[in-house]
This record gives C-alpha cells, structure tokens and sequence, in this order.
C-alpha cells in the first residue's frame, strides 16, 4: 500500500513536471501551429538563467597566498564572493536562495528571447512547410546549445536547492504511515506546487482576459480576427513569449532536479512533443492530462513488480502509451478536428 | 573554449598536418608499405579519437590536452613531465625512431559509429599509425575491434568495463584504466572497514553492458564478505529523473545504495537520492549509505555537495604525492591552469607508453610494438609499479580508492584518497574473464 | 429507369434531425437539380451517396447495387463521380497529371503498383486526357501546376478528371459558387456539353439561374425532407417551395 | 512550345550520376574527403536518404523513425555473417527482406494516422527499438557495445563450402573480394546507383504519380477511386526496404551494428538530410547526406593546429583572433557550423540545396541568352 501511494505521488510529480514541460510546446505547436524544435533549448536556456544568476552572485574576489602553492607551482588562490564580503550572512542567503531567485532573472529573459525569436524568425514560418519549420528550428536549437557550451561546457552544472528545501517530507507520518514509509523530497514537492501555479495562470489567462479570448478566436480563424481590424500577429508574438517564459521557468526550477547541461534541451524534446500530441493538438488540458497520465504510468511501470513480469517496460512504457491513446482516439486525449492533420 | 597559449605556438605549427587541399589520396601513396600507415616521412601521426559533442565532451577535452602535452614532451618540448621520472629511459625527446610526433583528432561523440567512422577517417585518410582516447567502454570496444581489422595500435581511453580487456579482448589493444574487477576487490574491503560486514545493498544499474560488469563485480566482493543484496534494478542510460527508481529503496529493507552510474546518470541519481534524503535515514539501526563505485572528478563536481562522504574508486587523483603524479601536475597545471583529471593522467600515459614501446622495438609495426608493450613492466607513472599483462593486455597497478572531500579547498578539490589498494590484492587470473587475443595485425 | 434509387433515409446529428424520410428517384440519362435553402440537407444527402457518410436508416441504391458502406473509393470504382464545391484538384501536379490519375484509377482500379513502368510511355492515358483537357478548354496550359488556374478553369479541370472515368453519375456539389457571372456562363455551357453526352447529373445548387437552364428535373428539399419534386415549371410556382424560400432566392 | 524529353534527360542523370561515383575519390580528395571510409558513409546515407524521400517527398509522410529500419537492417546482416557465411550477397537481401517485413508490420498500424499523429507513432514505434535493443535485448544486439562478430561463430555455409577459418576475424567478401577500403566503397557505389535508377523510375512511374497525389490531395484522391492506404503502405516499406538496404550496408563495409543507429537522433538526421538536400527532388537527399556526413567527418577533424596554419599568412595577433573565432565552428564545434548551415538553408533556400543549384543553373541560362525563360529544366527538376 505504502509503495503504491508513493509511486502515486511520484507519478503525480513526474506528471506536473511533464505538464510543466510540454505547457510552453502546447501554445506554440498546439495552438500557433508551428512545429518548435527549439523548445527544448528554451527550456535549457531557463535552466541556465538559474547558473547564470548563480555565477553572477558567486562572483568572487580573488587574492594570492604568498605562503601556499598549488600542485603545479602558482600560488594558492583565495575566493571570496563579493556578495558576502559586502552583505556577510545576508550574501550566503542570496547564494542560497540562488534557484528560486533566478525566476526573477528569468522571466524578463525568456520573454525577451520569445519575442525576438518569433520577431526575427518564427513569424516568417507560420505559412511554411512543417519540414522547413523543424530545420529551421532545429538549426537554432543546435546553435543555442553549442553558444551554452562555449560559455559554460559539457558538463551539469549543480544547482542546490535552498538549504530549507533540502531533504524530505516524512508523508507517511501525516497519514499514519510508519516512519519512512513514504518519503519525498521537499523541492519536487515545491516543484508539483509551481507546476500547479503556473499552469492554472496560464489557464486563466487564455480563459478569462479578452486577450486570451482573442487569442484562442485568433488560433481558430486567424484571418476572420484580422479582419476585425484586431491586430492578431501581436498577439501571437506575446503568445510566443508567454510559451518561452514557461518553458524557461520549468527549466530553472528544474535544476535542483537535474544539474543543468547544455544537452538536457534535446533529452526533453521528444518526451515535450509525445505529451503534446497524446494530449490532443491545440489543447492546453490534453497536455496536461496526458502529463499526469505518463508521468504516474511511468512510475507504476518502474516498479520491480511490474518490471520482473515485463522486463524494460519501464523504458518504452511512455511510448506504448502514446501509440495506444493515438490508435484509440485518432487526435490523442483532447484534440480538436484538423489541426496538423495534412 | 579555444584559448591559444602564445607558448605553445611553436608546438601547434609543427603539428599541424593534411589540412584542406594538401592531403592526397593514400590509395597511391601507401601500396608498398611493410604494415599499415609505415611512417615513410620525418613524422609519425597519432590518432586522438575523443568525445568532443554529447555529454562527455569535458572529459574529452581534457584528454587531448594531456595528449598535447604528451606529444610536446615526447617532442622534447615544454618540461618533460613524467619523462622525467618514467621508469623506461628509451625515450630522449627527441621524437621516436627518430621522427617528430604529429597527430590528429577526431570525434566520437560517444557513439560507436561515429567513433569508427573518426578512427577510420584517421586510419583511411591521415595515416595515423595508432589510435586513442575515449570515454566509454561500447565505445573503446568499438574502436579497438576496428583497429584490430585494420591493423593499428588502439591504446585505450578511459573505459572500466571488463570487457575491454576481458571478452572483447584483442592482440592489437591495450588498456591502462582499471576495471570494474578491481574496482570491486579494492572498494570491498574499505567498504568493509567503514560500514561493517552485516549490509543490505540496493544496487541501481545503468543498463548497458558496463552497467552489468560494475555490479556483477560490487556484488561479487560485496558478497563474499557479508553483504545481502536486497535488488538490483536496471535504469535506462540518460534517464534525467531517477525519482521512480529511488522511490522504493527505503522501503526495500536495504541500507546501502550502490549507484553503478557514470556520468551524467550518476550526477543525476545521486543528487536525487540524497534529495529523497536517504542519508539522512537510518535503517536495520544503521546510518543509510550511499556508494558511487566508480567516480570521475570531473563529473562528481556535477554533483556539488552531495559527493562528500560518499566512497568509490578512481584510476588516479591529482593530489597523489608521488614524484610521477607531481611531475605531471605540475606540467599539466602550468599549461592549463587546472589539474588534470583521471581520464587526462591515462591517456597521458598511453600515449607515453605507445612512444616508448615504438622506440624500444625500434619499429612502428604493430605486432613487435604489441610484443614491447606486453609484459612490459614499468614505473613512474603516477600509479606505482605497474605491468602490463601479456594474456589481456590490461595494467595492473595500485587502484585508489577515493572519498568525496569534506572540506574542499578549491572547485578542483573535490575527492580525497582514503586508500591505496596494493596491485597484488586485485589481480585476478586473466582467463577468468574469457576472450581471446587472437594475433597481431600489421594490416 | 433509375439509375440511382434513394429510400426512406433518415440521419440525425445528436438531437438534430438532418435528414427525414428522404426519398429520391434518378433517372438515367437526365440532369436532376436538389435545391433548398441553407441547411436544407442537401450537402448532408449528398454525403450519404458517397460514403462520406452513412444513413441511419434507409437505403442508396445505385445501378441496383447498394453504395451504403462502402468506401469513397468503391464508390467512384461503380461510376459515381463527384465534383466539390471548392474544386479538389491536385495542386501540385500539372493538369494533364491531374486528369491522368482517375484515367489511370478507372483503366487499373483502386490500387496496383506500376514502379517500374513510365508515364510517359502511357501514351494512351496522355492522349485520352489531353482530348478532355481539349474539351474543357485547358489543352493549351496542359503542362502548367494546376495551382495556377483561376476557380472557373479549376472547375473545368475537375470536370475533366471527372468525365475521363466515363462515369455513370456525375454529383455536382454547387458547382458554380463563389464565381463571377461570365464563369458561371461558362460553366453552365460546359455543363450542358456534357449532358448532351447523356451522362446522369445529380445537381446541388442555391444559384436558381444555373438550376433553371439545366435541370430537367428539380427536387425541393426543406428542413430534411422532400417538399416538392417536378420539372422546372412545376417547381417554379410550386407554393411549398416559395413558402420555404420566403423571400430567399428570386423565383 | 518545346517540350524538352524527359528520358533522355533522365538518362543524362544517371549518366552524370554513375560519373561521379565513380570519381568521387579523386573529385572529393581536394576538400578532404577522398577516402573510402567517408564516401562509404556518402554511399550508404545517400540510398538512406533516397529511400525516405519516396516517403517523405512523394507522399507527403513525415516518419520520425526510419533509423529502426536501418539498425534492422545491420543486426541482421551481422547475424547473417554470424551464422551463415562472411559472403555479403545474403546479408544483404535479408537485411532488406527483414526490413521490409518490419516496415509492412508497423507501417500497416501507423499509417491509420496522418499528419503529425504520424510522424508521433513512428517515433515512438523507432524509440522504443532502440530502447530495447540498448538494453533487454542485449543477448540479440549486445547492447551498448554493438553486435560483432566473432572467432567462434557459426557461419554454417561457409563451414559447407569448405571456407577455411584464418587465426583472427573473417572480414566480409563478395565472392573473395574484400568489403573494406575502396572496392567495399565502389560495391556501395553500385548499389547507391542501382537505387538511384530505382528510385528514378519511380518517380517518373504511374506508382509515383499516385504517391504525389496521395500528397497533394487525399481526398480527392478517394473520390477518384483510388485506395489511398496501400499506395502509403507501399511507400512505407520501400522506404524501409531502402533504410534496411543501407543497414545492411554499414554492417558490410564494417561489421559492427549498435543500437544509437536507431535513435531518434539518427531518424531525425535523415529527416535534415533529405530537407537538406531539398525534399522531393530526385539528387537532393543524397546531396544533403553528402553534406551532414561531410561536416561530421571532416569539419570535427580540423583542430587548432590545422587552424593555425590555414592562418598562417596573418600577422599574428591576427592569426589568433582568427583562430580564435573559427575554432568555434571547426572541431568540438562542428555542431555549431552544421546548426547554422541548417538555418541559413531554410531561410534563404526554401527549397534546400537542389533550389541553390537551380538558381545558379538560371543565373547561366539568362547570361548566356538574355531573354527571360519560363519554368526551367532545373526548377522543373526541382521540384519534381
């Protein structure tokens, strides 16, 4: 019983972050129609706004030790964060904190990029072949990605999350579960909450300003909106934004999770795409929906049990759901008639 | 990342070769030759085969510098480095047999094919007489097979898999890495000494074919001294997020976590294991550990915080203090600024060892190069006396046994040496992992 | 005689009654026209003959074969042909392609895999379908993308692909909408060309001047059902059908 | 009006095509690339390519997962060299037979999609090959380290015929002649010609004008009498049949097949190459191979030392800005230059390189006869 819930609640988590993930790939594939391979690379670039601000707040004073060498002969160095030499223990908070504080940095940032990347780019697609918008976008994710690793490398980079975050929540406690029963960190508890928060704006904001309302008017008939004199190409590229802003602050929260690589972009891509389209093309609760749903028949498929009967399950598990949803309803869970059907 | 040390110039000139437009098909230029690519000029080309894309691609930067390094000493330029203090005199920096070393490099990208079309391309079109580097065992595989066919020298990168030297082994490849073997008979018994012989483990296992080798060999040791082994579970290769592999371990009756990952997988599984906060846990009474068998400094620093305390194994660590690794260090840490990793020090050392044994044969034929190279028994290197086997081609030396830091002083100072395993206590007899050397092949 | 017989057909879309109890007798040889106002049922009815859709109840009999579950392409494979109201043209193809595929449908039926023969060495297909191009009009742009073509000569081309079948039942869906007068003329000669082939027409049409100077035969439907049914003049003064138009078209 | 005839210019095609094959090693070794192992991977990607573009570029269906029929193809040709003879004739006809069986299986369940949910099941049908073969199937395709062969196999048939067993590995032959090298370079020619000519005469074939129907408008496609599923099906494993042909392939000239073939990265790469290249256009997807294979091999091969001299005429502080500068897209960034070329291709070329050649094509004509010609031979071929 214990095990079950627990791979209930990690199913529930892994399906927020999935939601999280593939919110950004909804809007714009789901709704604007365009085939973003470069999704992913947003998503990266979220988690590198959480190293950059680190970086940024660990940046140090260095001094030389006459008296100490290194190894190969240099004198030692001595490190000190600026930001501790002028706010003391104040400064350590602020490093600590560094993960959540990088969604301040990152919410400007990726709305900025967003929008300059449908400006300069994506808008001159909408009327192009699917095939052209993949190159294209898969170009750009190929050239943001080799940018990170020029400036930051190959390797993950650890992203701490705050020291009260640190460690696990004794659940099965609360729920008169023996000790250890069910246990689970508290960031991806944090994580869960955030997905929920940030979902349920997004959800909000398309559902109930008329912004959103012409939006969703726009993705239906966009040249009916046009000609209500609406200027709906505008709309668009704040859509565009919005989809960047949540891509990138699924990543920065992320990072606690996965120490950020230059890579991690690409490893997400086809899970981003599978949970759009299992969801049903131009859905927002499709996608969610079909979040949860991998995510917790993941977990259920990772389980020794279910492993020893059906050895790798727990590898293709996320696929064979896919093609399943996609033989039973032909537009996946919640998908409209005729999008991205030709 | 391309910073050009003005010093090293001169070096970068003289290695430069068959750029654009001056290479000529070698269908005409090597059809009378004794082996495959004989060395006819004033230079010899060595093949650096490294991943420079994907997510070794640190490691495999770090290898070509230490090769360069190599190669600036076997020339006779820079310091010399551990020229100075290896045991064989044969070399004078001058070259071998008389000709400057030049090389090449290429890309693996941590995939078979790609490695074989890089060492192919080296072999086809440049002419290398030898080819090392790497990152992986399915890799080094790969690529020793290929020069096997070829008939070149494949000096071995980093790979820990016994089947490079065990199974797959081949008369043309040679290993300096250790294993997961050693590993576990030299991990084992510290293991012992800090956690007791009365142990459950949960062994989470990368799955792929190095994955199975490390935690055949952890179970074997762990084993026959007293340990249980609760489960072992295999997690797919660049899973990202481990949670639902994690999950269950608390409850399984286990009090040790082995995490039989490399790279990217072990930063990932072990952040999130010690964010389920498995350390903070007792269980069966006793402190819930968590063992990384085999580290890689370069990537634990992926990891942070979460690699204090936690014990595994390493092929060498910069902090030794003997002369060899000093030496290296020294000259390593002048040119770069950094100390060099494990996976530097070994290919610093194939590549060495390579010179040495061409210019101890007197030739660049790889079947009386092999023949120099087996059995040779050296020292110097940073490892202790070392040999290596003639039946597996494999090095037997001191294997480190290593503990995430406390108390670093430096981003670099990330693992501590807790012990030096004494060669003698992990040997092993070679036909214990099967596989046949087959003959030499000059091509 | 009838060439296609429809029987007490009745479909619903939820709680919507499209079509009641819908009768219709096609006589072999003549051009019969089904008019309505909007959302009369007729798409719906003519959805039902092509396999686009299934009846609920009743039955579509053609040439005495039934069409109800069947596949479009069976459909087409017995000698019904269909022209859209947007004509559905292969774009990015060139007309003479375009009027060589359905010759190629009807000479080799439904599937075959002819990898390894040429186009161009079928020279019969070529020479059949440049004769229809000719008597559409088109011959001249033969080897132009169909792309190009205004929406009266995409009509034409879409008539040709049709007619090179030889087909026994031609349904013609608006066939004239959305044109300008002198096309809709155009089209209507081109039309009455081909039912002096005496080729069987079924003619679905709001415009009644194109209706008037082809049908020979008029059915009225309202609301799901048959109100009315004749030759023109009947239908012209028929008060049901003036009742149900109630200031729509001109009569 | 002149109509130009297709076949002879078809013939001339194929005649240009079976020249440069025959000379790539001397046309390619200036930049580089004259050497066997390179123009192998031209040969193989090349058939790889053609096969998905009557697909993708007739058909109009985007697959995310060709690269499974492609690992298909090389696990069973390694275990034809396993168990039945080192002869490369049988490998290669049941690497193509088996991929063909696949392809037919799987086609037969993904093409009741269209669209996007199409390119999705693919890509999830080709993940979930590789996921297996990468792990529980490792007794079959021995995993990560990839199927080789070994001293102790089988090989039935050449036990038969009385093949005597060297000291070291058997190396693939056709009838004695060796797959490795050059001669393994020009078998791969042949048959890239071969699938050429094939692919040739489907296009111009009533088969490959239905498939282009079957692109630009299903439904009139139906309503024309046309069975639309069997002529996709039929696509699907022709094109499989091609990826399992190039498996084959690969495994021939070196006997090794690992599971990364049949990634989703590896999919996808066919995908750009034929994009690339320029989709539906008979030589662009093997031009696209060409050039990603090029960049691969060679772009990653230049380092510092091979900057440093292409520079060497600058000044100095010159030569190391320059260095500097160009070894972020040459060596360990090889990936950049490739990303980039991606990009300016798609936005400058819509139609892929075969739209660049046809440009400069029309650039000549109009200098050498002034007067504005329509449509050219070029576009036509184009966009063909």
């Amino acid at each position: 019983m214990d095990a079950f819930l627990l791979q209930v609640l990690n199913g529930l988590d892994k399906g927020g972050a999935y939601a999280l993930i593939a919110l950004g790939l909804t809007l714009v594939f789901g709704t604007l129609g365009v085939v973003n391979f470069a999704h992913g690379a947003l998503f990266m670039l979220g988690a590198f706004c959480a190293v950059t601000l680190q970086s940024l707040l660990t940046l140090e004073r260095v001094t030389l030790d006459p008296e100490k060498l290194t190894a190969w002969g240099t004198p030692m160095e001595i490190r000190t964060p600026y930001i501790v030499e002028w706010f003391g223990d104040f400064g350590m908070t602020l490093i600590d904190w560094s993960v959540p504080l990088a969604i301040l940095l990152a919410v400007p940032i990726m709305l900025l990029l967003g929008v300059v990347m449908e400006r300069g780019l994506i808008r001159h697609f909408y009327k192009r072949l699917h095939a052209d918008q993949i190159l294209v976008t898969f170009g750009l994710a190929i050239v943001v990605q080799e940018i990170v690793k020029a400036q930051f490398g190959a390797n993950p980079i650890p992203q701490p999350a705050p020291a009260l975050f640190a460690g696990s929540a004794d659940i099965g406690l609360w729920l008169g579960f023996a000790e250890n029963a069910v246990v689970y960190p508290w960031w991806r508890i944090i994580y869960l909450l955030f997905a929920g928060v940030v979902i349920t704006s997004v959800f909000a904001f398309l559902q109930f300003t008329t912004f959103g309302m012409v939006v969703r008017a726009g993705m239906a008939d966009r040249e009916t909106v046009g000609l209500l004199g609406i200027d709906i190409d505008r709309r668009f590229t704040i859509v565009f934004g919005m989809a960047a802003v949540v891509a990138g602050l699924a990543g920065v929260m992320y990072t606690p999770v996965l120490s950020p690589d230059y890579h991690m972009g690409m490893d997400f891509l086809v899970l981003s795409f599978v949970v759009v389209v299992v969801g049903g093309m131009g859905s927002l609760g499709g996608a969610v929906a079909a979040g949860f749903l991998l995510g917790i028949l993941q977990s259920f498929a990772s389980m020794n049990e279910v492993k020893s009967l059906l050895p790798g399950i727990d590898q293709v598990v996320i696929y064979l759901i896919a093609v399943v949803v996609l033989l039973v309803r032909p537009r996946g869970l919640f998908g409209r008639k005729g999008v991205m059907e030709s | 990342m391309s910073k050009i040390d003005n010093s090293k110039r001169n070096f970068l000139k003289t290695s430069a070769i068959l750029g654009v437009g001056v290479s000529a098909p070698l269908i005409f230029t090597n059809a009378h030759a004794a082996y495959r690519n004989e060395p006819k000029g004033s230079t010899v080309t060595f093949g650096f085969n490294v991943p420079q894309t994907g997510a070794y691609a640190d490691e495999g930067a770090d290898e070509l510098r230490a090769y360069k390094l190599a190669v600036e000493h076997i020339n006779g330029e820079g310091d010399g480095g551990m020229l100075n203090t290896f045991s064989s005199k044969a070399l004078k920096g001058n070259g071998i047999n008389g000709k400057k070393v030049v090389f090449v490099t290429g890309d693996t990208q941590t995939k078979s094919d790609a490695a074989r079309a890089s060492a192919k391309r080296m072999i086809e079109k440049d002419g290398a007489i030898m080819i090392t580097g790497g990152s992986s065992s399915g890799v080094a595989i790969a690529v020793q097979g290929l020069c096997q066919e070829a008939g070149v020298i494949f000096m071995a990168g980093l790979t820990h898999s016994n089947d490079t030297t065990g199974k797959d082994k081949r008369a043309n490849g040679f290993r300096h890495f250790f294993n997961t073997e050693m590993t576990g008979a030299a991990l084992a018994p510290v293991l012992k000494n800090n956690y007791g012989t009365d142990r459950v483990a949960y062994h989470l296992t990368a799955d792929y074919t190095w994955g199975y080798s490390q935690e055949g060999s952890i179970r074997k040791y762990t084993e026959a001294m007293g340990w249980k082994t609760a489960q072992a579970v295999n997690t797919p290769v660049g899973a990202g997020d481990f949670s639902q592999y994690i999950t269950p371990v608390l409850n399984s009756g286990a009090d040790v976590l082995v995490l039989n990952h490399y790279g990217k997988d072990m930063v990932n599984s072990l952040t999130q294991a010690v964010q389920f906060g498995l350390r903070d846990k007792q269980v069966n009474g006793k402190d819930f550990t968590i063992v990384v068998p085999l580290y890689s400094r370069l990537m634990a620093a992926g990891a942070g915080e979460n690699v204090k305390g936690i014990f595994g194994s390493t092929n060498w660590h910069w902090s030794l203090q003997d002369a060899g690794s000093q030496a290296f260090v020294k000259s390593f840490g002048k040119a770069y600024g950094f100390p060099p990793s494990q996976a530097a020090h070994t290919t610093y050392c194939q590549a060495l060892l390579y010179a040495d044994a061409c210019q101890r044969a007197g030739t660049f034929k790889p079947s009386e190069v092999g023949k120099s190279l087996a059995g040779f028994k050296f020292d110097g290197l940073g490892n202790g006396p070392t040999e290596y086997r003639a039946d597996d081609h494999q090095c037997f030396k001191d294997v480190l046994v290593v503990k995430g830091k406390e108390n670093p002083s430096s981003k670099f100072d990330v693992l501590e040496v807790v012990e030096v395993t004494p060669r003698a206590q992990v040997e092993y007899e070679a036909s214990m992992l099967g596989g046949n050397l087959g003959p030499y092949n000059n091509g | 005689m009838s060439i296609l017989s429809v029987k007490n057909i009745n479909k619903q879309f939820g709680g919507l009654k499209a079509l009641n109890e819908v009768n219709l007798e096609i006589e072999a040889g003549t051009v019969h026209a089904i008019i309505g106002p909007n959302g009369a049922g007729k798409s719906t009815l003519l959805n039902c003959f092509v396999g686009r859709l299934n009846p609920d109840t009743g039955s579509v009999n053609f040439d005495g074969v039934s069409l109800l579950g069947m596949q479009p392409h069976e459909i087409n494979q017995v000698g019904v042909s269909r022209v859209f109201q947007t004509p559905e043209i292969f774009g990015d193809l060139t007309l003479v392609e375009n009027v060589m595929i359905p010759a190629f449908a009807r000479r080799d039926g439904a599937f075959r895999i002819n990898g390894w023969g040429q186009v161009e060495d079928e020279k019969n297909v070529r020479e059949n379908a440049m004769h229809l191009l000719e008597d559409v009009g088109l011959a001249e742009s033969a080897d132009t993308v169909a792309n190009q073509l205004s929406r009266g000569d995409k009509r034409r081309l879409e008539l040709a692909m049709c007619l090179v079948q030889k087909p026994k039942l031609l349904l013609l869906d608006e066939p004239t909408a959305g044109m300008a007068r002198a096309d809709t003329n155009n089209t209507i000669d081109l039309l009455k060309k081909i039912a002096e082939r005496g080729i069987t027409m079924v003619i679905i049409e709001h415009d009644m001047h194109v209706v008037f100077s082809l049908a020979e035969k008029i059915s009225v439907l309202a609301q799901g059902t048959v109100i009315a049914e004749g030759l023109p003049n009947e239908i012209k003064g028929h008060p049901k059908v003036q009742e149900a138009y109630l200031g729509g078209a001109h009569l | 009006m002149i109509k130009f005839n297709v076949k002879n210019k078809d013939h001339m095609l194929l005649l240009g095509f079976i020249g440069v094959v025959a000379l790539a090693p001397i046309i390619m070794a200036p930049i580089g690339g004259g050497y066997p192992d390179l123009l192998q991977k031209f040969a193989i990607f090349g058939i790889f390519a053609i096969g998905f573009n009557i697909l993708f570029g007739l058909t109009g269906y985007l697959s995310f997962g060709h690269a499974a029929f492609l690992g298909i193809g090389s696990y069973t040709a390694v275990w034809t060299f396993k168990l039945l003879t080192m002869n490369v004739i049988p490998a290669l006809i049941l690497s193509t037979l088996l991929a063909g069986v696949f392809a037919l299986l799987i086609g037969f369940i993904v093409l009741r999609r269209s669209g996007i949910y199409f390119s999705i099941l693919t890509l999830a049908f080709a993940q979930m090959s590789y996921n297996l073969a990468y792990s529980v199937l490792t007794p079959i395709t021995n995993g990560e380290t990839g199927l080789q062969l070994r001293h102790h196999d089988a090989r039935v048939l050449d036990g038969l015929f009385g093949v005597t067993r060297g000291e070291g590995l058997p190396s693939t032959s056709l009838f004695g002649m060796s797959m490795s090298g050059w001669s393994g370079y020009y078998f791969c020619g042949v048959m890239l010609i071969i699938m050429f000519y094939i692919s040739l005469r489907i296009f111009r074939s009533p088969f490959g004008m239905m498939l282009r129907a079957v692109k630009s408008n299903q439904n009139r496609m139906s309503y024309t009498g046309l069975n639309t599923r069997p002529y996709t099906l039929a696509a699907f494993v022709i094109s499989g049949m091609y990826a399992g042909l190039a498996g084959g392939l690969m495994a021939i000239t070196d006997p090794l097949a690992g599971a990364e073939r049949m990634q989703w990265t590896a999919s996808g790469e066919v995908v750009l190459m034929t994009i690339l290249g320029g989709t539906g256009t008979l030589l662009g997807p093997v031009i696209g191979a060409g050039v990603i294979k090029y960049f691969e091999n060679i772009f990653s091969s230049f380092n510092e030392g091979i900057l440093m001299e292409a520079f060497s005429f600058l000044p100095e502080f010159l030569q190391h800005a320059m260095v500097t500068v160009a070894g972020l897209f040459v060596g360990e960034g090889w990936h950049l230059t490739l990303g980039a070329l991606f990009m300016v291709i798609v936005i400058f070329l819509p139609g892929g390189l075969m739209e660049g050649i046809a440009r400069i094509g029309n650039v000549f004509r109009r200098w050498r006869k002034p007067k504005p010609v329509a449509p050219t031979e070029a576009e036509a071929a184009a966009s063909e």
